[in-house]
């Protein structure tokens, strides 16, 4: 696993790829993707040894934000990749590449109603059957929150106005973060 | 063939090697405890549900009914109220309730408290035939309690 | 009923729809599969999940993320302080908190001793689930004595919640360091008659060898890890690979197998009996002295926004909580990856073709702990 | 009205050893059932049942009582008659047996010429019961349970009847009483110990016994060909099958261990019975012993070996005996 071709091969296909300090987030890269990247992005993971952690959703506005999590046999490599489902919430399958995605995927249309295209079956498999407009995890108006209330903040120069956060709970200022997002 | 008969034997010397073990332990004492008729003894270090101390010197609890268990409690199982009275510093206890259906064990409560008026018991014999048998009123226990 | 589309009975081709679970004796809980049989053999199989399925994640939306700690327990019963752990080290990575070394060397201890537990009971119920009755009672008999020291430290014997964030809840005295030291010593001379009772038994070999074989690859696309994917020959620990806690200062080695077979899982799973051994027997001679929680650790512990990852090696393989935080102190959103959920997928590909014995004892080999597959 | 009293001791004869064989069936399954529930506690490192009676020996008794009280569930779609026949058709060839089985020299209800046959073309009916239990209860799993059974049955009674027929070779008769007493000197264990083997391994077979209990395997079919029995149709399942292994432990201790001979007791024609059922035991005890230590074989391992090593041994065995008598 050549983790610089890898870069450029994901910067390739996605839109942002930013480096992550490992000892904050317990992840290593978090790639945004479009929609229609995500299967060549999963059949590139795949083809390099990748292995699919988990598949899961969380919805934000605009639109729910479904993410994947990658990790390698060999090497620790954890990447989070994410991309956001469309108007009708629909995606594209990955089950096809990774097999294992086939149960988070029905797992995921049991919890927040998101249609994998293409999908082989797609039919509840946590929930009951009857349960199947149930979509438990969707927030509800009040507590659903934009997409950039849940982003990681960039350290911020100035000391925290509010005296009940902890100054050490701040992530540190990260040179590849910061790389980046000027990339971006 | 001769991995034919080789199989055989070493397969059989297995099987020798398992009946072995077995007459062994056939007549070796056992090693259970038969429960109703003796019991083992339990760790104090054992977490029931909790139960207000009685500390010896005052021959009285010492919540202050200040609610924290309550707060920090996950499963919302416990109901503490208190009321001013005339001539008593801070409030005095008047309900404290545990509802053992619902509680997980976890001692946030024991561990929140800043009197250290909560203590785990070591109760383990708990079964029931209605829910109500263990709604716990703890005050009540407290003050039967030797 | 619209659950069996996939799989309904052809009289055309001699197959019919037999229903394991989910009361079934092998099933270990309340898992349900569908298998299509021809003869004896399942040509289709279909897992049918959920039954034991409680809400854990939206539970967790609704209350502060300290009060999430004794769910973690209920996930998987049998690795209930590994779970802890991963979810104190979670907040504690999330939060910037710094563990007391001391912390650190405990929860090495109890969670290798909770490693050992689940083993053994997998064991002895794997066992079972192959016919043979006596080897359950004998890994309960030292399983019990795990429950002993554990119960006394942590004051239960199955679901503990017992880490905290920034510490542990109890300290540990000098009667947990000698019972443990005496249990290590114990289940070392039990070994020879596991081997020779089970391990060396020609019958069992028959059973598990050649029969539910995976490949790395196979382990890949479906994300299978833990012992499954360590007996297919990738050393590939949690424990190792992303070593968390202080995992890294121990000497111990990742047992692999070659072939991927249900016997080469079910012997990394014993050789990680003796592993786990190991680490404690290190960890209880370098246990520091010092305090058994960070004092710094806020009341209302508010998670800068953000998402955030904690991995460990569970009994059954890689468990992941992933938390993304809008920096209030109730969780945005909290997804755990359970080892047995990706483990079990595998069912439908790997059993094709096998006879129903096999099926049984391939799906033993998963060691599957069904709560935690439906959360 | 002569005839009548020329046959009525025989009579007589018949009817108190039909009665002696109901007292041998319940009692050997009373016994049987403490025992093994005793040393498989003991072996489990645990006391087995210990509430009723002192050590539990009343347990037995009182399970009986219970199973009697039982509901009798007829599944709604079983076929009915066949469902309630099954039992019956397990439990009641299991007293013919025990007719022809020579307990000491005078304890024997008929010496028949043909004894050995008899008793297995009796002990062969149990396979039938299973079938008709397994196919009329109208469920998946005792269906494989019947038919695990048949296939298993009928395999395992090839290399029965071939190292039993070595023995036949040498004595030339088919009386068991005869045979017995062939082994005055040296018994046939010591003299054909790899048909004794081959006996044993078959034996365990065919009274579906673990590590062979594929009919029953409850980890993979529930409970196998009984899953739908309860009450008393399900004890007559299982008192059959205690008879069942007393009979052909019976077998083995007429073929191979002797018979009723031992160290000789005062009035040894009768109390040599007391030899007999400590050999029977001893080998019920080694049923027991291993189907306490061993997981359960494969169903396709098991045809295996019966197969690849059970009949090939067998006839191999029966060919050198054949050679060894003509020879001497």
């Amino acid at each position: 696993m050549d983790i610089n071709k890898l870069k450029k091969q994901w910067q390739d296909l996605s839109t942002a790829v930013e480096g992550i300090d490992y000892s904050v987030s317990g992840h290593d890269y978090n790639v945004s993707l479009e929609r229609d990247k995500v299967r060549d992005f999963a059949a590139l993971m795949l083809e390099e040894g990748f292995y699919l952690v988990d598949l899961m959703a969380v919805h934000v506005t605009p639109a729910i934000e479904v993410v994947y999590q990658f990790a390698h046999f060999e090497a620790r490599c954890r990447v989070l990749a994410r991309a956001f489902v469309d108007d009708n919430s629909e995606m594209p399958t990955i089950s096809d590449i990774y097999q294992g995605a086939n149960w988070h995927e029905r797992e995921t249309r049991d919890f927040h109603g998101v249609v994998f295209v293409d999908h082989p079956y797609l039919y509840p498999l946590i929930l009951a059957e009857e349960d199947v407009d149930l979509k438990p995890l969707l927030k509800d108006e009040a507590n659903l929150k934009d997409v950039d209330a849940v982003r990681r903040k960039p350290p911020e120069p100035a000391p925290e106005p509010k005296p009940e956060v902890k100054p050490e709970v701040k992530p540190e200022a990260k040179p590849e973060a910061a790389k980046s997002q000027e990339q971006s | 063939m001769k991995s034919y008969f080789s199989t055989l034997f070493t397969g059989a010397w297995s099987l020798i090697l398992g009946l072995k073990v077995t007459i062994k332990a056939l007549f070796s004492p056992i090693v259970t405890c038969q429960y109703p008729r003796e019991k083992m003894e339990v760790t104090p270090n054992y977490r029931g549900h909790i139960d207000l101390v009685k500390f010896a010197d005052t021959g009285a609890h010492k919540c202050i009914s200040c609610g924290s268990c309550m707060r920090d409690c996950p499963s919302d199982c416990i109901v503490v109220e208190g009321e001013k009275r005339e001539g008593v510093k801070g409030k005095v206890l008047t309900i404290f309730t545990l509802d053992f259906t619902k509680c997980s064990l976890c001692g946030a409560c024991v561990e929140v408290c800043p009197t250290k008026a909560l203590d785990y018991c070591n109760d383990y014999e708990l079964a029931g035939f209605t829910r109500e048998e263990f709604y716990f009123d703890l005050l009540k226990r407290v003050e039967e309690r030797e | 009923m619209a659950m069996d589309v996939e799989i309904l009975e052809d009289p055309k081709h001699h197959r019919y729809v037999l229903n394991m679970g989910p009361q079934h004796p092998s099933t270990h809980g309340v898992l349900r599969v569908l298998l299509e049989l021809e003869g004896e053999y399942a040509m289709e199989l279909l897992p049918v999940l959920g039954y034991g399925h409680r809400c854990h994640e939206k539970i967790a939306e609704h209350k502060p993320v300290k009060s999430f700690m004794p769910n973690t327990a209920r996930m998987d019963y049998l690795g209930a302080l590994i779970y802890n752990h991963g979810y104190a080290q979670l907040l504690e990575r999330a939060a910037g908190i710094e563990v007391p070394e001391r912390v650190e060397y405990i929860r090495v201890i109890t969670s290798e001793l909770n490693r050992i537990q689940s083993h053994l009971l997998w064991y002895g119920a794997y066992l079972l689930d192959l016919g043979a009755f006596t080897p359950i009672m004998y890994a309960f008999d030292d399983r019990e004595h795990i429950l002993d020291i554990l119960e006394d430290v942590t004051g239960s014997r199955l679901t503990y919640c017992y880490f905290r964030v920034g510490g542990v809840s109890k300290d540990i005295d000098d009667k947990f360091v000698t019972s443990t030291r005496a249990f290590v010593k114990r289940l070392r001379s039990r070994f020879p008659m596991y081997e020779d009772l089970v391990n060396g038994n020609v019958i069992l070999q028959n059973r598990l060898n050649d029969v539910g074989e995976l490949t790395p690859h196979t382990c890949a696309r479906y994300g299978i890890t833990g012992p499954l994917l360590r007996g297919t020959g990738v050393a590939y620990d949690m424990r190792r690979a992303e070593p968390y806690s202080i995992y890294s200062q121990f000497d111990f080695e990742i047992p692999t197998g070659t072939k991927g077979d249900c016997m080469a899982s079910f012997m990394v799973r014993f050789h990680e009996l003796e592993q786990s051994l190991r680490i404690i027997e290190q960890a209880l001679d370098g246990l520091p002295e010092g305090p058994i929680m960070t004092p710094k650790v806020p009341k209302k512990l508010k998670i800068p926004a953000g998402d955030y990852n904690s991995s460990v090696e569970a009994p059954r393989g890689e468990l992941s909580y992933y938390l993304v935080s809008d920096g209030s102190d109730v969780p945005y959103r909290l997804k755990v990856r359970t080892p047995s959920y990706s483990n079990l997928s595998v069912v439908p590909e790997m059993c094709q073709g096998m006879l129903l014995s096999d099926v049984v004892s391939a799906m033993g080999a998963l060691d599957l702990v069904i709560p935690e597959i439906d959360r | 009205m002569e005839i009548f009293y020329s046959l009525l001791p025989e009579l007589i004869r018949i009817v108190i050893a039909a009665i002696c064989g109901a007292v041998i069936v319940f009692g050997n399954a009373l016994v049987m059932g403490y025992a093994e529930r005793k040393l498989a506690g003991h072996i489990m490192f645990r006391p087995g049942p210990m509430e009723v009676g002192p050590h539990g020996i009343y347990q037995l008794v009182i399970d009986g009582l219970k199973l009697m009280g039982k509901q009798l569930v007829i599944p709604k779609n079983a076929d009915t008659p066949l469902f309630m026949l099954a039992p019956l058709i397990a439990f009641a060839p299991v007293f013919v047996p025990l007719l022809v089985i020579p307990f000491s020299d005078k304890i024997q209800g008929f010496d028949l010429d043909v004894g050995l046959l008899l008793i297995l073309a009796f002990a062969s009916i149990n396979v039938l019961a299973i079938l008709i239990g397994g196919w009329s209860s109208n469920n998946k799993y005792s269906l494989f349970g019947a038919i695990r059974s048949v296939a298993q049955n009928v395999a395992y009674e090839i290399p029965m009847l071939i190292s039993l027929l070595a023995i036949i070779f040498m004595t030339n008769t088919f009386s068991l009483k005869e045979i017995a007493a062939a082994q005055s000197p040296v018994w046939f264990v010591v003299i054909q110990p790899l048909a004794f083997l081959i006996y044993i391994v078959a034996m365990v077979a065919e009274t579906n016994r673990a590590p062979f209990d594929l009919p029953e395997a409850e980890s993979e079919l529930t409970a196998g060909f009984h899953t739908e029995y309860s009450g008393m149709s399900f004890s007559l399942f299982v008192l059959g099958e205690y008879a069942n292994m007393f009979i052909v432990c019976s077998v083995a201790t007429v073929f191979f261990l002797g018979g009723d001979s031992g160290i000789p007791l005062p009035y040894f024609e009768y109390t040599g019975i007391i030899w007999f059922l400590l050999k029977v035991y001893l080998l019920m005890f080694f049923l027991i012993w291993i189907r306490w230590t061993y997981p359960r074989t494969r169903f396709d391992q098991l045809m295996n070996f019966c197969w690849k090593y059970l009949i090939p041994f067998s006839l191999v065995n029966l060919l050198i005996t054949v050679v060894m008598v003509k020879l001497l």
